[in-house]
């Protein structure tokens, strides 16, 4: 079975969204978030509700909640939950049904929950304000729902701090606290989107599970198209405000008809890695044994240590492209950081065009600054806020005596080829949307003609759309430039997408290296084909809106 | 129980009498020691501790105890405590040190006698004895006065009428004292500082209150009995309470007066001290510092007027205004180059506050360039210690108050030696001064004293050796209920009666 | 976290070391002299010099310091130089009132202030934010003494409610030591409400813009709830360090107020040493109060895990 | 794409938070008093009736009567024309305080936080610095020097440096693991210059809000110092020694605390307000955050 097919149409409705629209009283020109969307929900049904960034999906969510936040206001439209009308509901009234009867999730586990409240006090929390059940009543249900979302230790744990739970338990207490009062619609918006994948399908079939244990509606926030493909029955696809598109879950991803779909669908990079390509002879960057160790010392006490890499050795050669996949906290940005020397390796060779500079100074540094460039995750605090683009971008030549003018001229030309008009140079980092920021920090780094350029997650906070169009740019520059890219990501289809080569890195250490056709179709490590398993929506080619042709590698056994 | 709370002037912080000129102090030591004479309020010498006999030559003094003195640990006093204590006395007090360079011998011939001999006649013996400033010779256990003159006494056992609650004293902030039972008072009638001291309270607690305001609140408010000094402006609030006396205290008061450093420009030049001297009319340093005309008096005398030796030779000026001009033209002829005058002004003080500003505005309008500096007065009285330049840690004036009693003759007045380095701050070389000291010493009679005290008036104004800023009196105020309080300079607290 | 404690107590040396550096050198450098109090009006200038010389205050800078800190080692604060009392009775005499009206304002002000911070917060924007805003800047507007003059003015001359100056310790029951104490601790508190308020407002709002907040409106808890139980204990580490920074701006509060209220304790005592130059008795002070400072603050610092499990020492 | 995003960023938050019309109605109204403020004390000498020093003690502590619109002091000098010329050593004594201490803070501040050598001692100074309850510290400093203009600043000023270093210190520690930062190392920028160009301005913002804090707590200290007995001559009016100076006729003629009282509050209250605007408006978690 590929996609779930199961028929709601004689369910009863849970939740039915009429003509919503939502404004902006207080912004001139009362622009609408929400213009005019239907949205229907029935018993036991998924819905999911995709579309990028900032086109009202959690807006949407908020508004069932009754939480918009003050400066959004419902202008028209009903929302009815079982039949009863709940906008014209006072906030008591509200408040008495949230939890109860709609409950929500959130992205982000790590910061959702109260930090200064045992969670076991959290989950009570909830009978406490809607029933009047005794304490130790609450508390047994507390400990059943926590055996229900399958957490370990259930007494430990129901007296932890948030802080002391990995973020799938986090995630899971969310769960609890969201289901324990056995609500007729769940809304989750993006609860996955935080965590590792394997965590991430972990949590996704908790609360299928879940959901046909009590038969409970959800709405499913999410852009990530395989985890809609995974788990929705209908899908909703919004943009700008307004849903284009939905339907049931196959007839949408096999024939979907608004161009947009089509568009959002193609933008999914494709699981089946791309073939490597010839190997270059002229190697520009060799690691060897790479150690780094964080803390240790400390005066009067010993800090703890975190062993973040462990004998890491590869070669990259000219206009080649190497992968670092892996978990969060297995040790990639500790590798990407060691190499660019932004901190010091603890030992080990970092080998830059047969120069060793893992113990070099900072100043017998800078000449080799230049042949090594970084790009950031993050591509709002990756530029000066208060610099403009033409400064960034000639900062680096100007440091290595370039004239002033041959720098801006250069930098104007890179913004064609990053696909930015001219004047973008005059204008500040925010006044620019995040691909285009991204692509502004790639030109900047471009700027100093490196040989070798390291992307840390670089389009991980990108919407897909996006993410394809600086993964070409990134194809581009390598094609024209012959530069080698050290991409690390934990983004397996990104990683099949653009390597050559991908090394898979586990608690530190380097578990896997090889070609990465190789290595993402017949793995070899175990822990690489847990994480190929786990990544959702895998079977199914939306560039080609069908299924993939093979599953190449390997099942495991 | 009954129990005084007084606001005295100031907060006391030393307790030895013999070590500080301060006027706490000495009101401190009047309550728990006692005196051997004493003056009453005609400024004549009564007997105290102790009854006396001259010798026709006048050099031999025998005092005798009187029965009945106790110390407050219940020692009896002794002759050879007194002359212990006046030995001490007589290292520190100006005119003890005038008597001990006289002095034959001083010693105690019996357990009851005094006998003090001296080198040649001196008419000011008694006066100096009984005087109630700057160091009355108080009479201590001899264990306590055989303390070197420079240290303080660490033991505070008097046999005056109060004992001092030592486990009570906190310095700069509270005083107690409890009447001392077995303190056996004259028969006579109290005056002044003479008389018997017939204590009729039980208790008495000196409060220092920083901010007079809190003070006048607070007697309004009945939570204290007694302010010792009132701010003449703020007696308008207790104005028609009727259960608050206002009254003045001593008929002479104190005398607020400039000092010049004689040492450095511009005033090493007599001229330009006459200058500064016409320049200033008392009024408005007056009215600015006092306020209300009832509390002070134009008076021109350097030892005060109201006083046997006061006399205003010399300083129509001052009292009358009208100088300026002739400052202006002093300052022409003298050559006057425009060197500031470095006028030290305290902040912290309030009875010494606004007289440098009115001062300095008066010299500037003679032309005087003025930089008046405040500090506070503990650096003023540092800094008045340093003949250094005044552009490298010195001064050239600053101003200051004394009581009349103890500027009211030539011998005591500090404004009035001239031996150069060993004079007061200032340190003029003045010969014709100390000579004339000499001569009021020998004078014969009271008339012919007075008419030395004149001559030296004339002399000391036409010298700038100080100018005179007049004189004030603070009133004190009451609750009604305390009566019978002696209206003497010191304060004192026995004879009074506190109403329930 | 027995450890934590230690090392931060050690931590404390070093920085008292230097504050009694700071403060000897601070004193020694400073015009004026003891020894010209004692001697008074009339004393020439030999005399002074005689009374120097028998309080060592002729002795080399640093003989005077290693003698100072030699004693201070030994738990002897010395001996003032004008009363020749010993400082630490000195200051065990006066030390209560200004303890007992410090607790109280502190009491005053969180009571006080708390409450009014997370009103601001919750109503941002609206007419209760802006009267609370602008009563919390109008503490910091007006100099302490004139609030002092004014309440002195209508709660006890106008109306009556409460004595003019003085100070009854709480050993002769709440009612006396609350009738003499409420004026100045209110006094006191006007800047510190200020100041807490202020805080809590600014802390409460970000932690009102918290995902775990809009966690507990989801759960469907009254406002009530989620600011106290929710917000308020996340937002407490940062009001707490600034009650503790504080304690700096209530010991200057504190030197006012007891010349204003005639209260007898440490402040007064301190300024009238400084002005007295009566170097033992400032030494000893500035060394208490920064140690006092100190130590609530590592106090402070302490009780942070109790309201933030996340902070472990 | 989504639309462009609000300007949150700290980017140019200096001009921006200078420019008024994004200020609430309280700030704006707090600007113009405070523009009075300035105007009337910087005419001062034009605008006053009286020489502020022309003093006659035999017509002292008058109401307002024919040419002293708010009568006279214990001096009999204009309570007007002082309180005008008042304003401007306050206010130098405001801004020199708070310019200074930021200064001297920053470049301390930025040494502390960028050099780990030299941080802790840099930081163990500081806070013996703290330590030190700041109006003992000012009083003892003014006692060091006389109280002269130069040294109450000097008092007032050294006990606000260590709050500066540590917020200039806590900015660039925080800045310098921003990845642009890291960027700029690897753009090969050198140290001093990513101190400069990268990391001073970030300091700006909340600076800009200290200094306004300081500068009014400096007025305010100013004036307790001379409570105290430690200020600035009274030949140099402050509205702090005016009112130290009244406080003794505080109950007779209340007028001399309160018309001084009244400009200091006026004017802090002005330089606070706008200081916490700037706050608010610099602070982008406070304008994204709503609800
Ligand atoms: N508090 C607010 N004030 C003003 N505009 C808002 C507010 N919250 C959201 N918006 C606007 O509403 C629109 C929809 O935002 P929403 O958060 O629903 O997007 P989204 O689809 O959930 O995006 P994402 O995938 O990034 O979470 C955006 O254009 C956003 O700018
Ligand atoms: N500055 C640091 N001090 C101490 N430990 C650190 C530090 N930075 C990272 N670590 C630890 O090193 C390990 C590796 O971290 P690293 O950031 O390299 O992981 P990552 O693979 O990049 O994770 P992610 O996908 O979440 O970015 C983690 O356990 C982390 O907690
Ligand atoms: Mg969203
Ligand atoms: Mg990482």
């Amino acid at each position: 079975m590929l996609f779930k097919t199961r028929n709601f149409d004689g369910a009863p409705v849970a939740l039915q969204a009429r003509n919503l629209t939502v404004s902006l009283p207080e912004t001139p020109g009362n622009p609408q978030v929400l213009k005019g969307i239907d949205v229907t929900i029935r018993q036991g049904e998924t819905v999911c509700l995709v579309g990028e960034s900032g086109s009202g999906k959690s807006v949407t969510s908020l508004a069932i909640m009754g939480l918009l936040p003050q400066a959004l206001k419902v202008a028209t439209g009903s929302i009815t939950l079982q039949g009863q009308d709940l906008l014209p509901l006072s906030q008591a009234q509200m408040r008495q049904l949230r939890a109860a009867r709609v409950a929500m999730i959130f992205q982000e586990p790590m910061t959702a929950l109260n930090p200064v409240l045992r969670v076991g006090d959290q989950i009570m929390e909830v009978m406490e304000l809607h029933t009047d059940l005794p304490v130790a009543e609450r508390r047994a249900r507390a400990r059943a729902i926590m055996e229900q979302v399958h957490l370990p230790d259930v007494d430990r744990i129901f007296r932890s701090y948030p802080h002391q739970l990995s973020g799938g338990q986090r995630q899971r207490i969310m769960i609890a606290m969201a289901l324990v009062l056995e609500p007729v619609l769940l809304i989750a918006d993006e609860p996955t989107t935080a965590l590792d994948v394997t965590t991430q399908k972990q949590i996704l079939s908790l609360i299928d599970e879940l959901q046909q244990k009590h038969g409970t509606a959800v709405l499913f926030i999410t852009h990530d198209m395989g985890v809609v493909a995974e788990i929705a029955d209908t899908v909703y696809v919004m943009k700008h405000g307004e849903i284009v598109e939905h339907g049931p879950i196959e007839t949408l991803l096999r024939q979907p008809r608004a161009e947009y779909t089509r568009k959002l669908l193609s933008a999914v990079p494709s699981l089946s890695p791309r073939a490597a390509r010839a190997v270059a002879d002229n190697t520009v960057l060799r690691v060897e044994s790479l150690n780094k160790i964080y803390g240790g010392g400390g005066i009067l006490k010993k800090l703890p240590q975190a062993h973040a890499a462990k004998d890491v050795t590869f070669t990259l050669p000219r206009g080649r492209t190497l992968g670092i996949v892996g978990e969060s906290g297995s040790g990639k940005s500790t590798v990407a950081r060691c190499i660019m020397r932004l901190i010091d390796p603890t030992s080990g060779r970092i080998m830059l065009d047969g120069t060793d500079i893992a113990d070099l100074s900072r100043r017998a540094l800078r000449p080799h600054r230049q042949k090594l460039q970084v790009v950031f995750q993050d591509p709002m605090r990756s530029l000066n806020p208060r610099w403009t683009i033409a400064e960034s971008l000639i900062e680096g030549p100007l440091n290595y005596g370039t004239p002033r003018r041959e720098a801006l001229a250069e930098a104007a030309r890179l913004m064609g080829v990053v696909g930015l008009p001219q004047d973008a140079l005059a204008r500040y980092p925010h006044q620019f949307s995040g691909g285009q920021r991204q692509r502004i920090a790639i030109a900047r780094a471009v700027m100093m003609r490196p040989d070798v350029l390291v992307a840390d997650e670089a389009v991980s906070a990108l919407d897909v759309s996006v993410q394809a169009q600086v993964l070409d740019l990134l194809d581009q520059l390598q094609r024209d430039l012959g530069i080698a890219i050290v991409f690390i990501t934990h983004d397996l289809r990104v990683a099949a997408q653009i390597c050559d080569e991908v090394i898979v890195m586990q608690r530190g250490a380097v578990v896997e290296h090889g070609p990465a056709d190789r290595v993402l179709s017949t793995p070899a490590h175990s822990y690489t084909r847990a994480l190929i398993d786990a990544a959702p929506g895998r079977f199914w080619d939306f560039h080609n809106f069908r299924e993939l042709p093979k599953v190449n590698h390997a099942e495991p056994a | 129980e009954t129990t005084v709370k007084a606001v005295m002037h100031s907060g006391l912080r030393v307790l030895d009498p013999v070590i500080t000129t301060a006027h706490i102090t000495r009101n401190h030591a009047y309550m728990i020691y006692d005196v051997l004479i004493a003056q009453d309020s005609q400024y004549q010498p009564q007997p105290q501790m102790a009854d006396w006999t001259v010798s026709d030559d006048q050099l031999t003094y025998t005092f005798t105890l009187r029965d009945g003195l106790t110390f407050h640990d219940g020692a009896p006093v002794t002759a050879a405590d007194a002359v212990a204590s006046l030995k001490r006395w007589g290292q520190k007090d100006a005119g003890g040190q005038v008597i001990m360079d006289r002095t034959a011998s001083l010693e105690a011939t019996d357990d009851k006698t005094i006998t003090w001999t001296l080198t040649e006649p001196f008419v000011p013996m008694l006066d100096i004895l009984s005087k109630q400033s700057a160091l009355p010779p108080f009479i201590m256990p001899a264990r306590v006065a055989e303390t070197s003159a420079d240290e303080a006494i660490t033991d505070y056992t008097g046999s005056g009428p109060f004992r001092f609650v030592e486990a009570e004293f906190q310095p700069g902030l509270t005083v107690v004292y409890e009447k001392f039972d077995e303190y056996v008072p004259r028969d006579e009638p109290a005056d002044w500082m003479a008389g018997g001291k017939v204590v009729n309270v039980d208790r008495v607690e000196w409060v220092n209150m920083p901010d007079i305001q809190t003070a006048v609140n607070a007697l309004s408010g009945g939570e204290i009995d007694y302010i010792e000094q009132m701010q003449v402006d703020l007696l308008a609030l207790l104005e028609g309470d009727p259960n608050i006396v206002v009254e003045k205290r001593e008929p002479t008061g104190m005398q607020t007066m400039v000092r010049m450093n004689f040492l450095h420009p511009p005033f090493d030049n007599q001229q330009i001290r006459q200058a500064a001297l016409k320049a200033i009319q008392q009024e408005p340093v007056l009215a600015a510092m006092v306020g209300n005309p009832e509390y002070y008096q134009v008076c021109g005398a350097i030892m005060g007027c109201g006083t046997p030796l006061g006399s205003e030779v010399g300083t129509e000026t001052l009292t009358q205004g009208g100088g300026v001009d002739e400052a202006k033209a002093l300052l022409q002829e003298a050559g006057y180059d425009g060197t500031p005058v470095v006028l030290m002004a305290p902040t912290d003080m309030v009875a010494l506050a606004t007289q440098p500003v009115v001062v300095s505005q008066a010299l500037r309008e003679a032309g005087f360039q003025v930089d008046l500096q405040p500090m506070d007065w503990q650096t003023l009285v540092t800094r008045r210690a340093s003949q250094a330049a005044p552009a490298e840690g010195g001064w050239n004036i600053f101003i200051t108050n004394w009581m009349v009693p103890e500027i009211s003759n030539p011998i005591s007045n500090p404004m009035l030696n001239g031996r150069g380095d060993d004079a007061w701050f200032g340190w003029p070389t003045d010969e014709r001064v100390e000579e004339l000291k000499e001569n009021f010493i020998d004078a014969a009679d009271a008339n012919a004293q007075k008419a030395v005290a004149e001559e030296i008036q004339a002399h000391a104004i036409d010298n700038g050796l100080l100018i005179p800023l007049g004189q004030y009196t603070l009133p004190q105020a009451r609750r009604a209920g305390i009566t019978d309080m002696i209206n003497s300079p010191v304060p004192v607290f026995w004879n009074l009666q506190k109403a329930e | 976290m027995l450890g934590y404690i230690l090392r931060r107590i050690l931590a404390v040396i070093p920085v008292m070391l230097l504050v009694a550096v700071f403060v000897f050198l601070l004193l020694r450098l400073t015009p004026g002299d003891p020894a010209a109090i004692i001697a008074g009006d009339m004393a020439t200038p030999a005399q002074l010099e005689r009374i120097r010389e028998a309080m060592g205050l002729n002795q080399p800078l640093h003989i005077q310091f290693v003698t100072w800190l030699g004693q201070l080692l030994r738990g002897d604060l010395g001996v003032s130089l004008i009363s020749n009392t010993p400082v630490a009775s000195m200051i065990a005499d006066r030390i209560g009132p200004t303890f007992a009206i410090a607790i109280l304002t502190i009491l005053m002000s969180v009571a006080m202030a708390v409450p009014m911070g997370v009103l601001a917060a919750w109503k941002h924007r609206s007419g209760a934010d802006y009267a609370v805003m602008t009563f919390s800047v109008l503490g910091f507007s007006v100099p302490v003494f004139v609030i002092g003059y004014i309440f002195i003015l209508i709660f006890s001359l106008k109306l009556g409610w409460f004595p003019v100056q003085g100070y009854t310790p709480i050993s002769r029951g709440l009612g006396a030591f609350l009738s003499n104490a409420f004026l100045p601790a209110l006094t006191l508190s006007t800047i510190y409400i200020a100041l807490i308020a202020r805080m809590t407002r600014a802390n409460m709002l970000e932690v009102l813009g918290e995902d775990y907040i809009r966690t507990a409106r989801a759960k469907g808890a009254p406002e009530r709830t989620v600011l106290f139980r929710h917000a308020l204990k996340n937002a407490a580490v940062p009001i707490l360090t600034v009650i503790g920074t504080g304690f700096a701006l209530l010991i200057g509060g504190v030197v006012v107020t007891e010349t204003v209220f005639n209260i007898p304790g440490i402040g007064r005592l301190t300024v009238d040493a400084i002005l007295a130059r009566d170097y033992p008795v400032i030494q000893a002070m500035i060394l208490l109060t920064s140690f006092l400072y100190v130590l609530v603050n590592l106090l402070i610092d302490l009780s942070y895990s109790f309201f933030d499990p996340r902070i472990r020492y | 794409m989504s639309p462009v995003p609000p300007p949150t960023s700290a980017m140019q938050p200096v001009l921006r938070a200078l420019r008024l019309p994004q200020f609430g109605w309280g700030s704006k109204i707090a600007a113009l008093v405070l523009a009075v403020i300035v105007v009337l004390t910087l005419l001062a000498q034009w605008i006053a009736p009286h020489d502020p020093l022309a003093m006659n003690p035999l017509a002292r502590l008058k109401g307002p009567i024919e040419g002293h619109p708010l009568g006279t002091d214990n001096f009999g000098r204009d309570i007007f024309s002082r309180v005008l010329i008042g304003g401007q050593l306050s206010l130098i004594i405001g801004i020199a305080t708070a310019v200074v201490s930021v200064l001297i803070g920053l470049v301390i501040g930025m040494v502390a936080g960028f050099f780990r050598t030299a941080d802790a001692i840099i930081m163990r100074m500081m806070d013996a610095l703290m330590a030190i309850p700041s109006i003992l510290l000012a009083i003892a400093l003014v006692a060091l020097n006389g109280p002269s203009v130069g040294s109450v600043i000097a008092a007032i000023t050294i006990p606000e440096i260590p709050r500066v270093v540590r917020l200039v210190r806590a900015v660039v520690l925080a800045a310098r693991e921003e990845p642009y930062v890291e960027a700029a190392i690897a753009l090969g920028t050198s140290m001093p210059k990513i101190l400069v160009r990268h990391l001073v301005p970030n300091t700006l913002a909340p600076l800009i809000v200290q200094g306004t804090y300081i500068l009014a707590s400096a007025i305010l200290t100013e004036a307790i110092l001379s409570f105290l007995g430690a200020g600035v001559s009274t030949e140099t009016p402050t509205w702090g020694n005016i009112m130290a100076e009244g406080r003794m006729f505080f109950r007779i003629k209340p007028e001399l605390i309160l018309y001084p009282g009244l400009a200091l509050s006026l004017c802090i209250l002005s330089i606070n307000l706008l200081g916490d605007a700037a706050r608010d408006m610099l602070d982008p978690r406070l304008k994204k955050r709503a609800g």
